[in-house]
């Protein structure tokens, strides 16, 4: 309990300090109000976007492609990795492809997306399902390749065939590995909701920022800014609090 | 809105109305499109509309030319850029006439004075860079006497109040930013460079308008119309538009002080004069036909009615 | 050449690739057998390749040449037969005591209750019943020690392999551990082959000692221990057992500390 | 070397399996050959690309702006990270804010960074650095708790220094995990390449992508794509390499 | 209360947090003194807190109550006449061995020639001076040891305190390193402090033994083993003390395995 209290004031504090730097930065620096809002325009215009309810919608529906992008990517990327895991003969030639894919930005696959998916629901999912895969399937590879040898070797002397020894050995064994490469998709994912929503979509977060940037109300664009940090923040605790769940069912 | 969206939604069963779906950037530009779908909505008798709102040209050619929107309000030059690949295109109307304006710092008082300095497009393919060529022609300069940069628009009115650039050409309301907060001013109207500019036109796809003929002639009649009504820039205008743009009241008028919606009609003069300079531009060596390129019957025949 | 021997290894070699390319011996003409129910300890240095043979042995490696015959059949490959106690326990963290004990026996046709009752049986010969339900990371070493046991003696095995099973524990957490093995062995008739570098604990332990020497690793000598049982580490026998292997060790290589591949 | 031979043919194979699926998906796909250009039309967009040598001049620029952005990130990432992570007290009303700063995406601070920073080369650095600098400092902090307590008992116990103790013991010894963060980072900031070079930049690959999907040439598109992917390839194996020689230098 | 002796331990106690919140004892009241060149060990069962008291010795953890006494002064924090080794031998596996010597002496005021010189000759008392360039990883676990050794010697310290320093590694390598020790010591006249839960190593060393029982730990009993040097382990004598120390293990508790509390 206490210690929950001394958390939330550090944080609180934490958020205090910011604010107290970007007004003062706003003062300073002489910027107009319009081109760089103060904190309180801002907080305004997230009041204003609660009050109207557009906020509460743009969020579910972001929080909706980002749900089906992440977790289609989660669930293919960890099965890939599995597999490629266990099969290094085919692995190496995968390897190169996905090294290659893996530094081109989302954006620059835009036009083929819009070609492929067209536009609205599907790019902004595909987009945050790319940039989930990746990080989910390399870090799952390596992790089937970390997995303690003595375990594999319990395995072979009980003569456990093919699927016991995934499902029971090398799939729980890899897990915190597994569990970190979710961490930082998590985290890379949710960064490209913004790219992703720029194709088409009517709705969503990232359209919220490019449409009032486009507006040019800026104070929006904070308020827009705040909830994507704020829902990451949430969204990155969440996946730590699974990650902790999971790893406490099986006694870690 | 519910209420209308149910007895909308068996009517739309029965006769398969087609669905038109229209690209835009929230640019005053588009003005005609906002007024034609907040008026017309579910009064439309052969088709179906649907605004799509993109952030950036890109993202909105990208939907284009892959036939994911049937139609777009698009910068003309890129309509013409994307026809010469190949994409099949057809400009059916203007979006407006006029009102783009070259905006320069305070202390910027002739165009000599740009000289080596950056300067903002958003896109090359663009009236706005056009613009830029004749202002610079007129003053006996060229491109490269400054620094020619293709900025987002919503980055160049802070690029200007910050001195990053020394001006900007670009869509509305852009423009009207910087002179509403009087971080700039406005050196020339488009007018001044080049008479009866055209600038965004109103494209569809050619398959579209090849099955679905009526439903265009509808479409552009309405166009028409809607256009009409914004050229009244009255409250109802203007309480419609701020609703697709919301942007602050002092720069929509001021915006819609600069802008023409009456002739929508893309003529073959202006279109030529458009072909010569973008070959003078090295932008398209060769540019789309006009027969090729523009279908003025729909609109003639809407002009008719 | 009796069918009683549990296991017959015949003219071992092994040799590891080294990183610059060339292969080093590691063992070499190592020929041995173990008897129905005996208890055999391999005793040498670090190095020495004892790791090794047990491993082939388990089936976990294969040999350069040689044979190994367990029961009469050459061995290929691990099996249920003959399973391996690894110095670290090789628990699964992620699964209870009960669990792990059951880990062996969930593919082999038992039934959920009959299978859970066998764990718990083993459990409690080991004297963790009431651990069953623990995660192996909140048992000390010895215990965790002993669930790897239990894990092994689920199988009934014919065969127990031990990798310096007692290396990590203390001093008395070990004298206790050997008395339980002890006493299980008496109750299960278990062959056990059982690789240390504690001569007191291969004396205490073994019917018969296999002492190893390095470079490459060779069967030097066996001593058979004739000491009756239960045996006391400070009488007499015990320490004549306990000089005569030092000796051994001491007469393979001159006193120099340079020399002692530490 | 015949492993160093394999390894390339693996490659290789790798590609030309790549190649192939491309090309048939063209073949079945039916698709326009100007929106999706098929291998060859590409590989012909390189040759050109390389002949009339703007490859080679977008890629320096691009590297010359990435490195800077990086380099400045990581040393600050570093340093700021050493620090915080030697001051749990401050750390605790700093990391709230990183936390809630880190997930936005640098595109959604483009109208800031115009405005704080300008066109040109300085927003590419900009959000190059952010790219870079999150994840290198959130693994130096944890690296510095991570250290060993028995070295800081061993440098306790030789009454060593502040300053000697971060250099000789507390940097060596959390290496390896700020390495892992800078491996991650060169990742996560080569994909921003293509947003930072969409501000108002007129070279660099990211631009060379902007501006051939602004003319419609998707195969300059694709071209620029394989660049970024090669490239983003090598810069992280360069990284591994330097990794690994100053892991050999410190003997590991 | 002589002024002669090394170290003082008055009426120590020390409690942890659980995870529940409560303090749970783990040392009380403990007393003894070390002589200036004696070798003690503190001999006893995992858990019965033989660490926390070496740490609290070599201050790397505040007591509860009672005082430490160094040389007539009170301690407080580590410092360089009190050296700790531990058990995994906290080498920087960054330096190199010579590096790893010198870097006690970096800050000391020695140039780097003078400096270099003594960790050589330290390398050289430890026998260890053709290993110098090798990184740690390189040497097997005696010499990473014998390395640490080197390193804390050439501190020229007091006092030296040791935590199970050969429980890592094989019998023969902790013959051999003990009887390293007990030369070493002969040249430097150290005095040391050792943790261990071998019954044998703390004979084989010691000038007295420190006898500690856990829950919460106390001293229970203090042995002076007054054997000749160099002993021998198979000797009567030895195997008398031996036993006077398994007795009185087993004295303190009933033979019940679950109470050995492994
Ligand atoms: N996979 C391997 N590759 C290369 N060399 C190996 C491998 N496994 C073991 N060796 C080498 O073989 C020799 C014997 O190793 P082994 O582990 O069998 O010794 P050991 O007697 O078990 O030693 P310890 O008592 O330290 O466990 C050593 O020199 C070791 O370096
Ligand atoms: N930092 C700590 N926090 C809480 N409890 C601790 C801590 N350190 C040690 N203990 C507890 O104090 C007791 C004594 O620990 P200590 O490590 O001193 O034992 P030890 O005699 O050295 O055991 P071993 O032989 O296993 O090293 C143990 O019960 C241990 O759980
Ligand atoms: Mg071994
Ligand atoms: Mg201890």
């Amino acid at each position: 309990m206490i210690r929950q209290l001394t958390k939330t004031s550090h944080v609180l504090i934490g958020f205090v300090l910011l604010l107290a730097f970007w007004q003062v930065t706003v003062l300073i620096g002489g910027f107009e109000e319009s081109l760089f809002p103060p904190p309180l325009k801002v907080g305004k215009a997230i009041v204003s976007l609660i009050e109207n309810g557009s906020l509460w919608t743009h969020l579910q529906v972001s929080l909706l492609r980002f749900g089906i992008g992440y977790s289609t990517a989660v669930v293919s990327a960890v099965a890939l990795g599995l597999t490629f895991g266990l099969l290094p003969r085919l692995w190496v030639y995968i390897d190169p492809i996905v090294q290659v894919l893996r530094p081109v930005s989302p954006i620059a696959w835009s036009p083929f997306i819009v070609l492929w998916f067209g536009i609205g629901n599907a790019p902004a999912i595909v987009i945050i399902f790319l940039a989930a895969f990746f990080p989910v399937l390399l870090s799952t590879v390596s992790a089937v390749r970390k997995v303690e040898p003595i375990y594999l070797k319990v395995a072979r002397n009980l003569e456990m065939r093919r699927f016991p020894l995934v499902a029971k050995i090398i799939l729980p064994a890899s897990f915190p590995y597994i569990a970190n490469g979710l961490h930082i998709a998590i985290g890379t994912s949710w960064i490209f909701l913004v790219s992703g929503e720029m194709v088409g979509a009517q709705s969503g977060l990232g359209f919220l920022i490019v449409d009032a940037r486009n507006y040019l109300r800026l104070d929006l664009v904070f308020a827009g800014i705040i909830c994507i940090g704020l829902c990451g923040l949430l969204l990155d605790k969440a996946v730590g609090l699974l990650e902790r769940w999971i790893e406490r069912q099986w006694g870690r | 809105g519910q209420g209308v969206k149910q007895a909308e939604a068996p009517a739309g069963k029965d006769s398969k109305k087609p669905v038109i779906k229209i690209g835009y950037l929230p640019i005053t530009h588009a003005a005609p499109l906002f007024i034609e779908e907040e008026l017309g909505k579910s009064k439309f008798k052969q088709f179906e509309l649907q605004l799509v709102k993109f952030g950036s040209w890109p993202d909105l050619m990208d939907a284009l030319n892959t036939g994911n929107i049937q139609g777009a309000s698009v910068l003309i030059e890129l309509a013409m850029r994307a026809k010469e690949q190949g994409i099949d295109l057809k400009a059916v109307a203007l979006g407006h006439k006029d009102g783009n304006v070259v905006v320069t710092a305070n202390d910027i008082q002739q165009v000599a004075d740009l000289k080596g300095k950056s300067f903002a497009i958003p896109h090359k393919f663009s009236t706005h860079n056009v613009l830029l060529y004749l202002m610079l022609k007129q003053s006996g300069m060229k491109l490269s006497d400054l620094n020619v940069v293709e900025l987002p628009p919503a980055e160049m009115p802070a690029a200007l109040a910050e001195k990053r650039i020394a001006g900007y050409v670009v869509a509305e309301p852009f423009g009207a930013r910087s002179v509403a907060i009087q971080k700039g001013k406005v050196l020339f109207q488009s007018e001044q460079l080049w008479n009866d500019s055209v600038d965004c036109g109103l494209v569809l796809r050619g398959d579209f308008i090849r099955s679905n003929k009526d439903a265009v002639a509808e479409f552009v009649a309405e166009y028409v119309k809607a256009g009409a009504v914004a050229e009244r820039k009255d409250a109802q205008a203007k309480q419609i538009l701020s609703k697709y743009m919301s942007v602050e009241d002092k720069v929509l008028d001021l915006s819609l002080q600069w802008i023409k919606y009456d002739e929508l009609k893309l003529d073959a003069g202006s279109y030529k004069e458009l072909q010569t300079y973008m070959k003078e531009m090295g932008l398209i060596p060769n540019p789309p036909s006009f027969e090729d390129f523009v279908d003025n019957s729909f609109i003639d025949e809407a002009m008719k009615r | 050449m009796s069918d009683s021997a549990a296991v017959r290894v015949l003219d071992l070699c092994k040799s590891f690739g080294s990183d610059r390319g060339d292969s080093e011996p590691v063992l070499s003409d190592i020929s041995f057998s173990v008897e129905k129910g005996e208890l055999v300890s391999l005793l040498g240095q670090s190095g020495c390749g004892k790791s090794t043979l047990l491993n082939m042995i388990g089936g976990f490696e294969k040999q350069d040449s040689g044979q190994i015959v367990m029961a009469g059949q050459p061995a290929a490959r691990p099996n249920r037969k003959c399973v391996m106690l690894f110095q670290h326990y090789g628990l699964l963290p992620w699964r209870t005591v009960l669990k792990n004990v059951e880990l062996g026996l969930e593919d082999s046709g038992l039934d959920a209750s009959r299978r859970r009752q066998r764990a718990r049986d083993y459990l409690r010969l080991v004297g963790l019943d009431d651990k069953q339900d623990h995660f192996p990371r909140e048992l000390s070493g010895g215990m965790q020690q002993r669930v790897a046991l239990a894990r092994a003696l689920a199988l009934e095995p014919e065969i127990i392999l031990m990798d310096e099973p007692f290396a990590a524990l203390d001093t008395f957490t070990r004298y206790y551990l050997q008395d339980e093995l002890l006493r299980i062995r008496k109750q299960t008739k278990m062959t056990i082959i059982l690789v240390t570098h504690d001569i007191d604990e291969a004396v205490y332990l073994s019917d018969r000692i296999l002492i190893m020497s390095a470079n490459p690793g060779r069967l030097d000598k066996e001593i058979r221990i004739q000491a009756a049982r239960p045996r006391d580490r400070g009488d007499g026998e015990f320490q004549h057992y306990r000089k005569q292997i030092l000796e051994q060790f001491h007469f393979d290589r001159p006193p120099s500390p340079a020399e002692y591949s530490i």
